[in-house]
């Protein structure tokens, strides 16, 4: 019987390695997969490159994992938060390197890496610092530059419903990016509010199909709290 | 830049500004507001005028804020404040809310910005070449993929000199992409000409807006 | 007050022009936007360039539309059917021009359209026929070939429910190449089998999003009667 | 090619051969079964195994045929067969299908084939490279995308041609694709020495096997 709900943190966290590239879903407090940052911090893999649309706030989460020197480079849109002190004090001190996406373009780059298509034309960032050094085309009298797929070797998801085949289930704005994040990492992992038997999930309502995910833990952690 | 003296004149506050934004929507256009001021334009809609809101993180068919004992913790826009969901709204993932953004379905975006160059010139994500850590967002996803980007934004700086230039100081979102700047000064479209002056502050005369203005003014044909 | 839903096939069809390139969903006879076939020979617009998996088949719908000498051109990935006359006796007289393309790059094509892509890298084809004339490229260790967006002037979808602001949803196979027509194309017009009040299709159940749609009618046709 | 007087032996029929690939597809596996023979083997995947199959037109999750009385009208496979769902199955459009067949996520596709040649090159979709309106339909994806690609074919043509050869007559589906054949005669891995046999039908020698196969083949090292 195929089941990818497992039963403990430790097991959902395994197989992670040093150097990994790490998807993270969630924008602002909303589908933040926290408790598996939390794992990730306990796990203990180190030199990671994160891919997120924030640099993390406060000193938990993603900031805590950068504070405790386990990110090398982080990919993001948007690394301003309300207390971006982590990020900010590492930044300036040359102890991480920042890869700074549009927000747009971050997200194509990961339905990209899930979809077989290693890189693709578009119009953001044409004729800004985004461009430099990027290869330029004209097609159809428009200027767009190339933009590689953002391949994820670990993503964390947070999602609203599962069931043991992995199709999950998003609540409102909490989808974000956790969907890409799921089809483009060759492991992907899933916190999930709510476990559902096999088949409760209509058909027609499955957001992320099993097949792009690896394994599930249960973690009833209700609301976002707020930012 | 030189400062004029200048008569009394009455500069748009920002709800005016918003307001004047607001009631050149038309009804059914689907529509982004950026973080800051222009997210005051949703409140403006004219009653009874559909308009359809965007926001970049899946959110399609905004309401109004929430009252306070009723916030859906779910449920934030790209500010990251609480929203609320008109009937006949969806949710959908990052990649598909960008597809909206980027494949030129958005009628209209409305953004702030430090800079507009009147060659449709915008700069609003940095203000130097070696800002620690400029966050771009989703800025130039939305000003180089919406049919129609507007900015909404102060016509000076506190220090009194002009955001309407001929060439922006600051990194670029994206070139020759403005079509229409509200400021509490002016409504001024960008055309071919450049800069030209729909409208002004009560009290304003055209001398005057020149004079807080880097690039050249013009007066419809 | 936004109202997409119109009354009468004439005012759905109206404007569509002479040479344009048309969009056109279902699979088998799954999701076939027949009644919007059928409204579009009546129309009358002619020179047309059709998208669609299949080329046909009888002589109905597509095959008619083709019999009436109103396609310029067909791409699609399958031009046999289970009576695909119509078709073959136009090419094998040389009077319609084909595209065969892979299905995937099909569907990929279309979505580009819709997100902002204008050329995209893909491994299907490589090797074969089909990436003859093709720009080449290795990215990561593996050949690719470039691939164009496919837009549509007009869009012809069949969707299961539809509201005034044109949210639609699909019933199961019924989906397919449905939403991607609808977002590639600059007028994207609908038959729906049920009007749903705005608000009563649960916002995270929307399938494609009024804002890729541009018009709807009511076609409560029932189930698809076959191949 | 010459056809060799062989002793009596009994070559697999079309339900054997899909029953010794199903037997080889491990639990957990996401495949896709082309038209024709290769779909047949999800009949034969033995009881208790959960295998998740996949159909292009957006189907993932897909059971056994229907009972003739209980037919859903709206629920095809790509080979248009009405199909059922399995508790646990979904529904996407046709480029998140594609998706999951171009992003690498299927582990297994299992098409028929016209040619397999030793160096893995598959031709499954024309004849002839003047071929009237060929129909390539998904095969082009599915070979260069999934995890691995199996074919499963006769061994020879109606007149007796090898269709297991040293290179592909006919126009290529994919180069280089395919891992593993199941034929009427053998079961043949594709490796970097290229055919190596790993069964064979009852009676059938080594000797009988290699004169109906243009290319070379190898025993297992």
């Amino acid at each position: 019987m195929i089941n990818k709900i497992v039963q403990s943190m430790a097991d959902l966290m395994s197989g992670i390695k040093d150097g990994s590239v790490v998807l993270l879903g969630g924008f602002g407090s909303v589908g933040q997969p926290n408790a598996l940052i939390d794992g990730l911090i306990e796990q203990g893999a180190k030199d990671l490159v994160v891919a997120a649309n924030n640099a993390g706030a406060g000193h938990v989460g993603l900031a805590r994992l950068m504070e405790l020197n386990r990110v090398r480079k982080i990919i993001c849109s948007f690394p301003r938060s309300s207390d971006p002190v982590v990020f900010e004090t590492l930044y300036r001190a040359g102890k991480i390197e920042l890869e700074i996406v549009p927000q747009g373009t971050l997200a194509e780059r990961m339905r990209a890496a899930g979809a077989g298509v290693p890189a693709f034309f578009t119009a953001t960032g044409v004729g800004t610092k985004m461009a430099v050094g990027k290869e330029h085309r004209e097609i159809g009298g428009r200027t767009y530059i190339l933009e590689e797929w953002l391949k994820g070797d670990v993503g964390l998801v947070e999602a609203w419903e599962a069931d043991r085949w992995g199709n999950l289930t998003f609540k409102q704005s909490g989808r974000n990016f956790n969907p890409l994040c799921a089809m483009a990492s060759d492991l992907s992992l899933v916190q999930a509010q709510h476990i559902r038997e096999l088949g409760e999930i209509d058909p027609d309502h499955v957001v992320t199909p099993g097949i792009f995910v690896d394994r599930v833990l249960h973690v009833p952690y209700g609301d976002p709290s707020g930012f | 830049m030189s400062e004029t003296a200048v008569a009394s004149f009455k500069p748009f506050t920002r709800p005016q500004m918003a307001q004047r934004a607001a009631a050149d929507i038309p009804e059914g256009w689907y529509v982004n507001l950026g973080i800051g001021i222009p997210t005051m334009i949703s409140d403006y809609v004219p009653a009874g005028r559909e308009v359809i809101f965007h926001s970049e993180n899946g959110v399609l068919g905004m309401g109004p804020a929430p009252e306070k004992d009723k916030i859906e913790p779910w449920l934030i826009n790209a500010g990251k404040q609480y929203v609320t969901m008109l009937p006949g709204g969806s949710f959908c993932h990052h990649a598909d809310s960008f597809s909206m953004i980027r494949g030129g379905h958005l009628d209209l975006c409305v953004l702030g910005a430090f800079q507009v160059a009147d060659n449709g010139d915008i700069a609003n994500w940095a203000t130097s070449e070696n800002d620690t850590a400029p966050a771009v967002g989703g800025a130039m996803d939305l000003a180089a993929g919406a049919k129609r980007l507007w900015v909404l934004m102060e016509h000076t700086t506190k220090d009194g000199s002009s955001k309407l230039v001929t060439k922006c100081s600051y990194p670029l979102t994206a070139p020759g992409a403005v079509k229409r700047i509200y400021t509490n000064l002016a409504t001024i479209d960008v055309t071919d000409r450049g800069f030209v002056v729909l409208g002004m502050a009560p009290g304003l005369s055209l001398e005057d807006l020149q004079a807080r203005t880097d690039a050249k003014l013009h007066l419809p044909a």
